[in-house]
């Protein structure tokens, strides 16, 4: 139902229909997309107006949509979230921003007992077509209340769908197809993709929400990550590869409900898996991913399956310490090694 | 009760009829409440059951301001806001067997009536958690440039909670149209008032947000609909939102589950005296418009109404275990 | 340092020095003994004090302390439960009570990003010696907004320890144990086990809050469960032990950080594992359990691990609907049965 | 800081003294941020950076009405509360190195100074995160029997945030001895005082909760000093939680992030010209207790101090790698 017309303002044309663009103007864009297509759509979150978003992503959208469709908020994060379902219910498209998923924690209400039960606590009559974006992750010396990955905790819960844009593609397009969703959406962007560039097609194309995908692929051992750690994981591929290990990465992109199908698959072509996940490892996202693996391709698997994740610590801002406690190319590379290492099988 | 209003004031005299209608919405509430208190003793209606019995007139005063397309948002002790809003005995005491007939199918039970023909959203069992949706409802509302109005209930505990205080402040700052009625009772569960609140004026707290606020007494069903009336009809004409306070108390314990050991029985007795339901019918009895044989039909009306609802509910199918995963997720798209 | 004097005054004595109990009386003798041996110790919370506690645990014990030691708090879940952090930091040893897990969700940015997180921070200066004690679990019609089984979401974060009672013994122990502990402990009761009845002996024993328990023996099958579940786990051992299967039920207690030892031990002896978990499926504690299994007991795995959890689904009011969304005794024998079923291995 | 004036009151003019001890620290403040803006810019300081220039005067003046022993909580913005309190520049530094001679071993950073010895409890970075541990600290104080007032700082935008009413509310209601420090700089981030709240006269607000308040020129050291003295006083005397609007400003970006596109040129300007520092020079130079010598005196002993603190905190180690899991549970029992 959501219509989204192709933006023809491409950040910078080149001959070829491509654009040079970042992860940061990507998400920009399929703002603006939305924005323009929609009229029920609208932007709303503390300083995604003057300010340009926290982040600034929403840059310059305040002035090209006004105040009523991108719409600054005080520091009330279970007020606007709140709001943003009720609008939600009562027939608008709102797209919600919380700065960072450490602050989300103060809307964990809303969105557990409101956005992801109201649909089915009311036997299928109130239907919540929301969309929370928010920044997540570490690696940028925020320290222990600005640093932390907690998407594993929405994916847990029903009612909700996840995603986690690790490309420009999927910054771009993701946001559409989250709108296009009649329930609500969480959109988990990485702190430190914003700055990733690359070129993507002038024309947008559209972006799935229901698939992960191979980010590249191999035959040996499938290394699975999403958002911020897809570029490790794929640096670690590169690494793997030199040392004649093929790898194929799997990009989770939609957290809940999980791609099993397409995990399995890849699992059961190379027998080996490495979980990638920026989360503290017990309870992390990369368990339920681990025991699906391990329940249902127990017979294919040569190894056990390894998990990559960050250290139990609350993330200190002292950078050595900092870059010892999250997952890096080197630790998948060597949680990939691992998986060849045993004398068992 | 908008509707059944307008079909019913083709009679003879309006203004009584309005009065005797508001009599009948709080019999059939007080009434309701006292089957389902029984059901629940027989183990028929399961969960927490929180009863409404002494403060109907709050509900049943403020819906009468309200349009049938306009939303109302209240919390786990919300028979009365049904029924006052229109919702039908039937498909309610069906939600409180848990049967599938029911408004909410089943799946909410007494704590989350939802009906989407009535604009009733709930049924919020989190304390203030429905304040925030109802201030996003009047956003959706003036963003799309209809002119409606949203109540929100909730009590003088909820008063307490971080949502109260930024929702009053964003619909304040946005001067959203909605009417804040703050049930005030006396007490959350078992805490009274002075242990909630250093300042128990809750209408001139919220006052301070910029919110035009008034107390109200909430035992009177005509000073509460003039209250709400005056409340909607300046939403309307765009002066942001209003609250009230609403000063009644719970003639029962907090949930079937509570011993009532917080309160003075002496206390409970006084505001007994004050039955919003005996006040309005002695006021229409005085004004020569109500009368024994009135208020006697009203009453085997009111019950053969919840005699039929009752044996619905108790005849209705259970929702089959293989549907327990529908209503997750939609079942259509956007 | 905390001395915990031992109660004399067992709810019914009896001659062999035992008394008969339930987990909620054991539960207000474990806060009696708290409150008598520890000026520092008191309660606070919403309807503790006249109410007696909204499950009735702390009843008498406003009339016993007093209203300074036995604390009614105004419905402000983020307030006291920050309150409660700053009086542990400033030398109390507070217990706060948050009614049920799922208002909790008003407090997590509290307990997240103060309680668990202040002493690392501060480079180890401020430690927070809290109690938060909390009702989880569904299984009595209270829907979608009263019935979920939301420690896991704790057990995931560094710096908390999680516990939770299953036994008598552990309902009157466990808090003394969480009070001896120099950090905040987290310690949730199950809704359904307040009326459960038992005895215990009259001199309340030292609990430990390091180590699971192996509440029965068995050679073929390790269950494994807590809380609420443990009873339905027992009930399914029962249950197999007719069909000739020796199920071994290891009682978790300790939520963070589990006791590996004690899992992977039990495992290794049976070769398989049900891994039971009232939470939903998706991000379960249980995927954490059946992680570490099958990573370090892989090679010792016969069938792979089973995990029953709660349907992915708000808890609905409706009695069979909700009946069909938890585990029970039957599900988790059948789990354990389909781990004897399989063609490969 | 009360330490150092209790040091210096031994010379002649105790009252002058004493108003230079307040310039030197709000010099302090200045000098320090000022240094750390230009580490920041050369990459020696990392993640987030909020400078407190232009607001010296209200954690200076706070700090000198509060006894070494008594605790205070703050944000994100706290360099100026640290070094008021009596945090010395050389663990401050390190810590902005995150180097493990920092006063949080250089595992908190700009946002999360803490330090036991001067009861400096942070350095809290979610907003209003921290005005409950204050509530407790107080409560802790008051059932201990200690006679201490607990001052916790925030922001206005910290006053939109449901922690804020909760706390507020709990305080009062408790009657407990905390000092409610509310800097009003007129923004939160980008987000104007009128984007933030419909009623924006916040001391006003917050007696509506039954909290002596009142609003004080927070560029005014003097001013804020007599405002708190008086508060302090009036809190360990029993009348319970006091609460302080300070007027301020902020005449840097909110952090080394931020572009400041929101703000007027001229009405930063204008603020400029309120300098809290050259104000109180001016005042002591117009009552010949300063002059020229004194006041280069003091930039030159400052400017060594923080000399000093830049190499030591340069040539400081980082805490080696292994120790990563430290602290995350304390290392002794309670
Ligand atoms: C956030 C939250 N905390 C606690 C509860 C438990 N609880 C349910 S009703 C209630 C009292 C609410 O009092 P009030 O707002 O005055 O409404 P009343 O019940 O008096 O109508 C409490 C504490 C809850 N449901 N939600
Ligand atoms: C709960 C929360 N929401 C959002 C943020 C991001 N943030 C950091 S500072 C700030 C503005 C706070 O404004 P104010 O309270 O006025 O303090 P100031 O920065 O002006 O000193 C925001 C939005 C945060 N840290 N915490
Ligand atoms: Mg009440
Ligand atoms: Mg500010």
């Amino acid at each position: 139902m959501t219509t989204t017309t192709p933006t023809t303002t491409p950040t910078t044309g080149t001959p070829t229909g491509t654009v040079e663009t970042t992860y940061r103007e990507a998400l920009r864009e399929g703002l603006r997309d939305a924005l323009r297509g929609d009229d029920r759509v609208f932007l709303m979150g503390e300083d995604v107006g003057s300010y340009g978003g926290c982040f600034g992503v929403s840059l310059g959208l305040l002035e090209e949509f006004g105040p009523e469709r991108v719409r600054d908020t005080p520091l009330s994060e279970s007020a606007f979230v709140g709001a943003g379902i009720g609008a939600a219910v009562a027939g608008m498209r709102p797209v919600v921003e919380v700065m960072t998923v450490n602050f989300s924690l103060l809307a964990l209400d809303q969105i557990m007992n409101n956005a992801a039960t109201l649909l089915h606590m009311s036997g299928g009559q109130f239907a919540v077509p929301l969309v929370i974006r928010m920044t997540t992750g570490g690696g940028r010396q925020l320290a222990a209340q600005h640093s932390h990955s907690l998407e594993g905790w929405y994916a847990h819960i029903p009612g909700l769908k996840v995603v986690a844009p690790a490309t420009l593609e999927d910054a771009r397009g993701m946001l559409a197809a989250a709108l296009a969703d009649p329930d609500p959406v969480l959109l988990f962007e990485h702190g430190s993709l914003y700055n990733t560039k690359g070129t993507l097609p002038a024309e947008p194309a559209p972006v799935d929400i229901a698939h992960a995908a191979v980010r590249r692929s191999g035959t040996d051992v499938t290394v699975l990550a999403y958002g911020g750690m897809l570029p490790r994981a794929l640096a670690a591929a590169d690494d793997l590869a030199s040392a004649g290990i093929s790898a194929e990465v799997v990009d989770l992109r939609v957290l809940r409900p999980l791609d099993e199908a397409a995990v399995l698959a890849s699992v059961r072509r190379t027998h080996r898996a490495v979980v990638v996940d920026e989360g503290w490892r017990s309870g992390s996202l990369a368990a339920e991913v681990a025991a699906r693996i391990a329940e249902q391709a127990f017979y294919d698997l040569d190894a056990p399956v390894a998990r990559v994740c960050t250290a139990e610590v609350p993330l200190p801002y002292a950078h050595q310490l900092e870059d010892a406690a999250l997952p890096s190319a080197e630790t998948i590379a060597a949680a990939a090694r691992s998986c060849f290492g045993g004398g068992h099988g | 009760m908008s509707a059944r209003r307008a079909s019913r004031t083709s009679r003879t005299d309006p203004a009584a009829e309005h009065r005797r209608d508001l009599l009948r919405t709080m019999v059939l509430i007080r009434r309701f409440e006292e089957t389902c208190a029984e059901l629940y003793s027989a183990g028929r209606i399961r969960g927490f059951l929180h009863l409404y019995v002494g403060e109907e007139a709050v509900a049943t005063g403020v819906m009468s301001a309200l349009e049938p397309d306009e939303t109302v948002v209240t919390t786990y002790r919300e028979h009365g806001h049904a029924l006052a809003k229109g919702v039908t005995a039937e498909p309610l005491m069906a939600e409180m067997f848990g049967k599938v007939t029911g408004c909410s199918r089943g799946r909410g039970g007494s704590m989350h009536v939802f009906d989407r023909d009535t604009h009733f959203l709930g049924g919020n069992a989190v304390v203030a958690g429905g304040i925030p949706l109802a201030v996003g409802v009047a956003l959706a509302d003036r963003m799309q440039g209809r002119d409606r109005v949203t109540a929100c209930f909730f009590g003088d505990g909820a008063f307490a909670e971080g949502e109260l205080h930024e929702s009053l402040n964003l619909a304040a700052l946005w001067r959203l149209p909605v009417l804040l009625c703050c049930e005030n009772n006396l007490y959350a569960m078992g805490t009274a008032l002075v242990k909630e609140h250093a300042q128990t004026d809750l209408a001139l707290r919220a006052s301070s947000y910029g919110v035009r606020s008034w107390a109200v007494d909430g035992m009177d069903v005509l000073a509460v609909e003039e209250a709400a009336r005056r409340a909607v009809d300046e939403i309307r004409g765009g002066a942001g939102p209003h609250f009230l306070e609403l000063r009644t108390y719970r003639f029962r314990a907090h949930s079937m589950y509570d011993a009532d050991r917080y309160r003075d029985k002496a206390e409970i007795e006084r505001w007994k005296e004050r039955d919003p339901i005996d006040a309005l019918a002695a006021r229409l009895d005085a004004d020569g418009v109500l009368g024994e044989a009135a208020r006697s039909a009203i009453e085997a009306d009111v019950a053969a109404e919840l005699e039929r609802a009752v044996a619905a509910a108790a005849e209705a199918p259970e929702e089959p275990v293989s549907d327990l995963l529908r209503f997750v997720h939609s079942e259509e798209p956007a």
